[in-house]
């Protein structure tokens, strides 16, 4: 059974007046050793899908969700302390923007060795375990691939470029051997080079140590080059999940199909000159999302039925969430509904 | 770290020697005959005059006079008081650390208890308690010392006649002047009932700080107040917490430095609210410090007291501030060098 | 952080700052110290510790009956003179001559500055006297060289020599008789010195310190003195009198009077100096605290200096006279503790004349006067208030401000001058005021102290006579009334210097004050001196 | 203020109303401002409001209580004082004096301190960072030490006290000034006009003023509870407003000598000083918060 299992979660978030659904019906799952990405826009709430798992929302937002499981526990039962116990041991994060998610005030040095828990150090006097720690903090920056770890060490967070920090948070998050690490847009910004890096030890990672990624991003490159599956968000909710190949050559969404579309790099055979093909619109702000299905006014082929909330249908594990999917033609759909 | 020690340096020369600068021109900017103003002395004859004002350098020109004036200052020599004829050196090594010792007890107070309090209020944010703290520190900060002085007074000195009214210790007490700070000076002094003084020099302190601490904490409450609950909002925390640690490990490993240091040189200006309460306070409980001396010499038109007063008590309040600014700067490595954050 | 762990912080820091107050405040609890010393709340800082130096009360207060005796004293009950440090005297039938005979065994003050090597004999009497007698007197010029009492009675020319005849006898001889002559020897301002410790100080080079770390022999020798702050006294064990004392007396100096009230209240004072009228009734209502009250041989007036125009003119100082209102002063800043002054002499002395008439409140005569005096409606002048407490005037400040609508009618405008009360009197001895609101408090039972004092030519130099007032006429009149022994013929005298006053008006006597004490109850043996200092040598505190 | 608009046209607030409504939100702030709009009407409307001239003495009326108290008379409904004045009508003049001289000395400490501030933060070089450190370190100096100097110089009185308290606000606000500005120079816009070619005075007054009104709102409010508090302190100590000008810490000193016997004459200037200090810290707290809450969305 899968090893993170969302279904139908449904996040309203209190934007000052009224309450909106920011997340409506998102289901999403992690199998044990796979990559999973989420891929959505920006302002798509995927770091609120992050913050719902890891329980870092305000209290006075409501969560509702058939299925939000870890393992097989619900998590929204389970209360603050056995939450902090997985948090603690088998779910790790890293967060989008590294400078701001490191202490300023204190040294990397400190920050890491801090993080590193008690268990793993064996029992013996306080600088027999203080030593260890350093060791263990070495080790772990060598296998990020921060080579000269003695500089890094001792300086601050504003002092160290954001790749090297990035990587720190990798360090860290992996410090308590989780199963589960949530990369939430951890390339961003990042020109290719450190990007690769990352991408690579990410991968490697999975391999080595069957470490399970959730990988969040809006870069399709990279998510083509490591993901084993995917899954497309569209304003809080998902459009559609697959295999990424699967995804790759036959899109079902047409919002998916748009969002392969837009990355040249994708298209095989793109004559010189041409257009780059785009959605038209904008995404909608979260007080006027519309009604039913949220793509509905940008969405080429959108019809009267549109407006309910098309649930999710399965194509042999390849599921989308649309009355008018790319690979039945439209006729044919009209008389099944009649 | 050395050039932002040499900077700070520099700085505090330069404003100890604008404060002497002012001081000096002081003198002559006084009504009155410029010779009594720098010496203290009312020169009976015209002789006296001419001797007194060949001593004091009066006839030779300005910079001269500016340099035997900071000689005199740095000898110890600091002329004589026109009302009493006592070395204005004594007269301000009695008097000012009365003061000192009401600004630092009621320091300690506003520290020891609006900081903490400040946290709990900003950790606990829109719950009872903090609305409870927010209302204390908004009313005591919009206390007027003279007033809650007065208030306290009237309730625990008149009605309850618990605590005494005014002046340090009991005068049958026969405590020599040591160090000038009335605690130290019995636990030092051989009187034969120590533990009864120290006891009526506790019971003589309580109600002045505590008229002088009550403005203080509510001012720290609010800026700790203020800045936890910014430090409370940024990202380190969520990530922090995302480790799996506690509310109350977060705040002890991150939270508390990271929102004490940048209010930590609000805190030190503070001290010029505490010295101007503290001149206030000692003249309601008639408490022998340099506020309730220099009030009594501008009642007298005592020019030479006013002046090296005045130097005295901004000088110290200027080293302060700085040196705690420095402190701060040197031990806080995020900020920026030679900003000052706003509250 | 869940409630209940939020809610226990709470209790717990109740709790412990609720246990702090207690444990600190706890009770007022009389700690051994407070037993064996009593507090004086005083209202001044003393000008200096040698009465003969200075008129003002506050300085008699600080040392003369603390720290020294004189030759004779006075009965505070009846008035009479009793033996002092003079245990018998007799007088010439030509009343010329004065032979003292004086008390033996009385030794001096054993002090850290100075230790006497012998007792008190006719040396330091002769030297006591001779310092403001003798202008080539060693001592007569230190600090300042001014002894304003005996100026003002003009006792240099009456004292024609002060002989020593033996050990422990004194002759003291006159140029012409002076009835009044032993009552001033009973003053509070003629004390006497130590000879010996004058002499010390001579050699070492620092006479001053005769007046500013007095050796005497009265119950209390002095310790340390801060200016604005304290003065500590501690028991002279063999005082030649038996009296029980404490063991420590300290003078906790206290310019404002309602302070001074709060004081006693809380009990950090035993015993308080010229209580305000507004807190007489605090004090009554309250059953820890004594109220003493007593007639007061003193008068409250308001002094023109009639050497600076316009007030040389009696017809100005008349019309001022006229245009204020005495019975509402005598509400609002005495609180109708005080009777109407309508001459020098108050009733409780034997030369009081009731059937002196008075110059009533007539703005409207005032307003003619002035204008035929030539006053423009514009005129402005100022009005000294004294800083300080007295029973003759408990805040002249008040005083002041009430005049000033009065005046204001009738077209003069006032501003009020008040300075720091040392200050005050040099600027008043050297004349700068216009008019000023003070008084005087009688220093012996005969009339003479009143009269001569104030408005005597003699006296303008010494500062008291305030008025600055010089009639020749008004000057035989009070000298002729010291020949004569006989009280009555003096009475007549007195009342012809009244006339002369009421029709120049150098001053106009707005009351006679009633002298109040306030005392704790713990504190036995403390009674009102109606002619002047405090004495603190015979008072115990009740267990 | 989610009216019910048919048109579902937008409804968006501008910054000033957004800080009003986001004001509106709590009680408290309401009831500060009711109060100080209350002082404010005083402080204009004294003289009408007075029923009689506080200098006048009324001397078969002396320590009348107030009112509410057993013998007081309606006719003086705060009681009379030492020297029989109306202490109703003198606590009227005192609110004007206090609060009309605070707010006098809160506007020229303003605009100098924020003429100083805004030369300090665009000017580069030694002589800004040297004249805007020393004067920061010059902010420590305690405001009664500078009002005893001045009173020294030129005399007790309260237009002297004013001058005192003024040079003791323009550092604070020369502070807060230069480093907002600092702050918005190195921003875009401020850039976008330079390139313009708009001369500095020009980008001071139409680009980073409007930019300020809210921080010196702020700002002002806080130097104003400071203000009046220094102002009673100095009238406390007699070394502001002398005997005929009627001043709220003034007429608090001369009523300790009856504290006993009139403690209404104690209680009632220290609180109404206290209500309008506690009326403006309370807007200001809540205008910092609205502030801050607009920025934050």
């Amino acid at each position: 059974m899968p090893l993170l299992d969302i279904k139908n979660l449904t996040v309203e978030i209190d934007t000052g007046s009224e309450f909106v659904k920011a997340l409506d019906k998102v289901s999403l799952t992690v199998e044990k050793g796979e990559i999973r990405a989420l891929v959505g826009e920006s302002g798509s709430g995927k770091s609120l899908i992050v913050s719902a798992v890891i329980g870092a929302v305000p209290d006075h937002w409501i969560i509702t969700a058939d299925r939000l499981t870890w393992k097989g526990q619900n998590l929204l039962a389970m209360s603050n302390e056995q939450r902090r116990i997985i948090m603690r041991r088998e779910i790790a994060v890293v967060f989008q923007d590294p400078t701001s998610s490191l202490d300023p005030s204190a040294t990397l040095r400190a920050q890491l060795e801090e993080s590193i828990p008690e268990e793993l150090l064996d029992k013996g006097m306080f600088w027999k375990r203080n030593k260890q720690r350093r060791e263990i903090a070495i080790g772990l920056m060598h296998k990020v691939g921060i080579k000269n770890h003695e500089a890094c060490m001792q300086r601050y967070p504003h002092e160290i470029a954001t790749d090297i920090a990035q990587k720190f948070m990798i360090a860290m998050a992996l410090v308590s051997e989780p199963e589960l690490l949530i990369a939430d847009d951890s390339t961003r910004s990042m020109e290719s080079t450190t990007k690769n890096q990352i991408l690579r030890l990410l991968s490697g990672l999975n391999e080595t140590k069957n470490l399970s990624i959730l990988f969040i991003s809006h870069d399709l490159l990279a998510i083509s080059s490591i993901a084993h599956t995917m899954t497309v968000l569209y304003c809080g909710q998902t459009v559609e999940s697959g295999k990424v190949q699967d995804l790759h050559n036959r899109p079902l969404h047409p919002y998916t199909k748009a969002l392969l579309d837009s990355a040249p790099s994708f298209q095989i055979n793109l004559p010189p000159k041409s257009h780059l093909v785009s959605l038209q619109g904008t995404i909608p702000t979260l007080k006027h999302l519309p009604i039913g299905c949220r793509l509905g006014p940008r969405c080429p082929n959108a019809r009267k039925e549109c407006v309910k909330v098309p649930e999710q249908r399965m194509l042999h594990h390849h599921s989308y969430s649309c009355h008018f999917p790319l690979h039945l033609p439209i006729d044919e759909q009209l008389e099944k509904d009649q | 770290m050395i050039n932002l020690l040499l900077r700070y340096i520099n700085l505090m020369v330069v404003t100890i020697t604008t404060l002497v600068i002012i001081s000096f021109s002081l003198a002559y900017m006084f009504p009155g005959d410029t010779l009594t103003n720098i010496s203290g002395i009312v020169p009976q004859s015209e002789e006296q005059r001419i001797a007194l004002e060949a001593a004091f350098k009066l006839d030779r020109s300005i910079f001269v006079q500016f340099w035997y004036y900071v000689d005199n200052l740095v000898s110890g020599d600091w002329g004589v008081s026109f009302s009493s004829q006592i070395s204005l050196l004594d007269e301000i090594s009695i008097a000012f650390p009365a003061t000192l010792e009401l600004i630092i007890y009621a320091l300690l107070i506003s520290i020891c208890i609006g900081i903490p309090i400040g946290f709990i209020g900003g950790i606990w944010h829109h719950k009872p308690f903090d609305f409870g703290v927010v209302t204390f520190s908004v009313v005591s900060y919009s206390f007027p010392v003279f007033w809650i002085a007065l208030i306290f007074i009237t309730i625990f000195c008149l009605q309850l006649g618990y605590l005494p009214l005014s002046g340090r210790v009991n005068y049958l007490y026969d405590i020599p002047h040591n160090s000038g700070f009335i605690l130290w000076d019995i636990l030092v002094a051989d009187t034969p009932n120590k533990n009864d003084a120290f006891a009526d020099a506790l019971r003589h302190l309580i109600l002045p700080t505590a008229s002088i601490a009550l403005v203080t904490t509510a001012i720290f409450i609010r800026f700790t107040r203020h800045s936890i609950m910014d430090e409370m909002r940024k990202g380190y925390i969520d990530a922090a917490k995302s480790r799996g640690f506690t509310t109350r490990q977060i705040f002890f490993k991150h939270g508390l430095r990271n929102s004490l240091l940048p209010i930590i040189p609000l805190m030190a200006l503070q001290i010029s609210t505490l010295m101007t309460n503290a001149m206030v306070v000692e003249t309601i409980f008639s408490w022998p410090g340099i506020g309730n001396w220099l009030i009594q010499a501008i009642y007298q038109r005592d020019y030479p007291a006013i002046r090296i007063g005045m130097l005295v008590v901004s000088v110290f309040v200027v080293t302060f501030t700085i040196t705690i600014e420095f402190i701060s700067r040197a031990f806080d490595p995020a900020r920026d060098k030679f900003e000052r954050d706003a509250v | 952080m869940n409630l209940n762990n939020q809610s226990s912080i709470i209790k717990s820091a109740i709790l412990l700052s609720f246990s702090l107050i207690l444990l600190l405040g706890c009770s007022k609890q009389k700690t051994q110290i407070t037993q064996a010393g009593i507090t004086f709340c005083s209202e001044g800082s003393p000008a200096s510790f040698n009465p003969q130096l200075d008129t003002s009360s506050t300085t008699a207060d600080a040392s003369s009956h603390q720290v020294y005796d004189r030759l004779l004293e006075f009965n505070t009950e009846n008035g009479e003179i009793e033996p002092g440090l003079a245990s018998s005297w007799l007088v010439s039938n030509d009343s010329l001559t004065y032979t003292f005979q004086l008390r033996k065994g009385v030794s001096f003050h054993d002090t850290p500055y100075f230790t006497p090597t012998r007792n008190f004999n006719a040396d330091d009497v002769v030297f006591s006297i001779d310092r403001w007698r003798v202008n080539s007197h060693p001592y007569h010029d230190i600090s300042g060289g001014s002894y304003p009492y005996f100026q003002s009675l003009g006792l240099k020319s009456t004292i024609k020599n002060v002989a020593r005849i033996n050990g422990y006898r004194v002759e003291i001889s006159l140029y012409k008789p002076d009835s009044s002559f032993l009552a001033n020897l009973a003053t509070d301002f003629s004390v006497i010195l130590s000879a010996e410790y004058a002499m010390n100080l001579l050699e070492d080079g620092s006479p001053s310190n005769l007046d500013t770390l007095p050796i005497g022999t009265g119950p209390y020798k002095f310790v340390s003195y801060r200016q604005d702050q304290f003065i500590r006294y501690k028991r002279h064990r063999d005082y030649f009198l038996n009296t029980t004392g404490p063991e420590n007396l300290v003078f906790d100096i206290t310019p404002k009077s309602s302070l001074r009230v709060a004081k006693l209240i809380t009990g950090e004072c035993d015993a308080v100096a010229f209580p305000s009228q507004n807190d007489l009734e605090i004090i009554r209502e309250r059953e820890d605290l004594t109220l003493l009250k007593k007639p007061g041989l003193n008068v409250g007036f308001w002094a023109f200096n009639t050497s600076k125009p316009p007030f040389d003119n009696p017809k100005v100082r008349r019309a001022l006279a006229l245009a204020i209102d005495k019975t509402s002063l005598l509400e609002a800043v005495y609180l109708g503790q005080a009777t109407r002054a309508k001459s020098l002499v108050p009733s409780a002395s034997w030369a009081h004349q009731s059937n002196m008439q008075d110059i009533g409140y007539n703005p409207v005569i005032a307003r003619k006067l002035l204008d035929e005096a030539g006053i423009p409606s514009d005129f402005t002048m100022n009005i000294w208030a004294m800083p300080v407490q007295r029973a003759y005037n408990p805040n002249a400040m008040k005083m002041a401000q009430l005049m000033s609508t009065y005046l204001a009618e009738v077209g003069v405008t006032v501003n009020i001058v008040s300075y720091d009360w040392a200050r005050f009197r040099e600027n008043l001895t050297s004349g700068m005021h216009d008019s000023v609101l003070i008084g005087w408090s009688a220093d012996n039972g005969d009339p003479d102290n009143f009269y001569r004092p104030l408005l005597t030519c003699a006296a303008i130099p010494s500062g008291t006579n305030r008025a600055r007032w010089c009639n020749p006429e008004y000057d035989n009149l009070i000298e002729s009334a010291l020949k004569t022994e006989d009280s009555n013929e003096r009475r007549i005298f007195y009342h012809r210097a009244n006339q002369i006053i009421f029709r120049e008006t150098p001053l106009v006597p707005i009351a006679h004050a009633f002298q109040y004490q306030a005392v704790n109850n713990q504190i036995e043996g403390i009674t009102i001196n109606p002619f002047g200092g405090i004495r603190f040598d015979d008072v115990v505190r009740k267990q | 203020m989610t009216q019910f608009n048919l048109y579902e046209e937008e409804f968006h607030p501008s910054p000033l109303m957004h800080i009003w409504l986001e004001f509106k939100r709590s009680h408290f702030a309401l009831i500060g401002f009711a109060i100080l709009l209350l002082f404010c009407a005083i402080a204009i409307l004294a003289p009408l409001l007075a029923p009689y001239d506080p200098n006048v003495q009324n001397t078969n009326a002396i320590l009348l209580p107030p009112a509410w108290e057993g013998n007081g008379s309606i006719a003086h409904i705060f009681g009379t004082d030492t020297l029989g004045r109306d202490v109703f009508s003198r606590t009227l003049y005192g609110c004007r004096v206090t609060f009309g001289s605070s707010v006098f000395l809160v506007l020229i400490a303003s605009t100098i301190g924020v003429a100083l501030g805004t030369l300090a933060g665009m000017k580069k070089g030694i002589k800004s960072s040297v004249l805007n450190h020393l004067l920061d370190s010059l902010m420590a100096i305690p405001t009664l030490l500078v009002a005893i100097i001045i009173v020294a110089i030129i005399g007790t009185g309260l237009w002297n006290s004013m001058w005192a308290i003024i040079l003791v606000l323009i550092p604070q606000f020369v502070h807060q000034t230069r480093t907002f500005v600092r702050e918005e120079m190195k921003k875009d816009y401020i850039l976008l006009d330079k390139l313009d070619g708009a001369s500095s005075p020009r980008i001071f007054w139409s680009s980073i003023l409007p930019g300020m009104f809210e921080l010196l709102a702020v700002q002002s409010t806080l130097a104003l509870s400071v203000a009046i508090i220094d102002i009673s302190a100095l009238g406390f100590l007699n070394l502001g407003a002398q005997s005929p000008v009627v001043e709220l810490g003034a007429s608090l000193s001369q009523s300790l000598e009856v504290a006993y016997t009139a403690p209404w004459l104690v209680a009632l200037p220290g609180f109404f000083i206290f209500l309008m200090v506690l009326s403006i810290n309370i807007v200001g707290e809540r205008l910092r918060t609205a502030l801050r809450n607009r920025l934050i969305h």
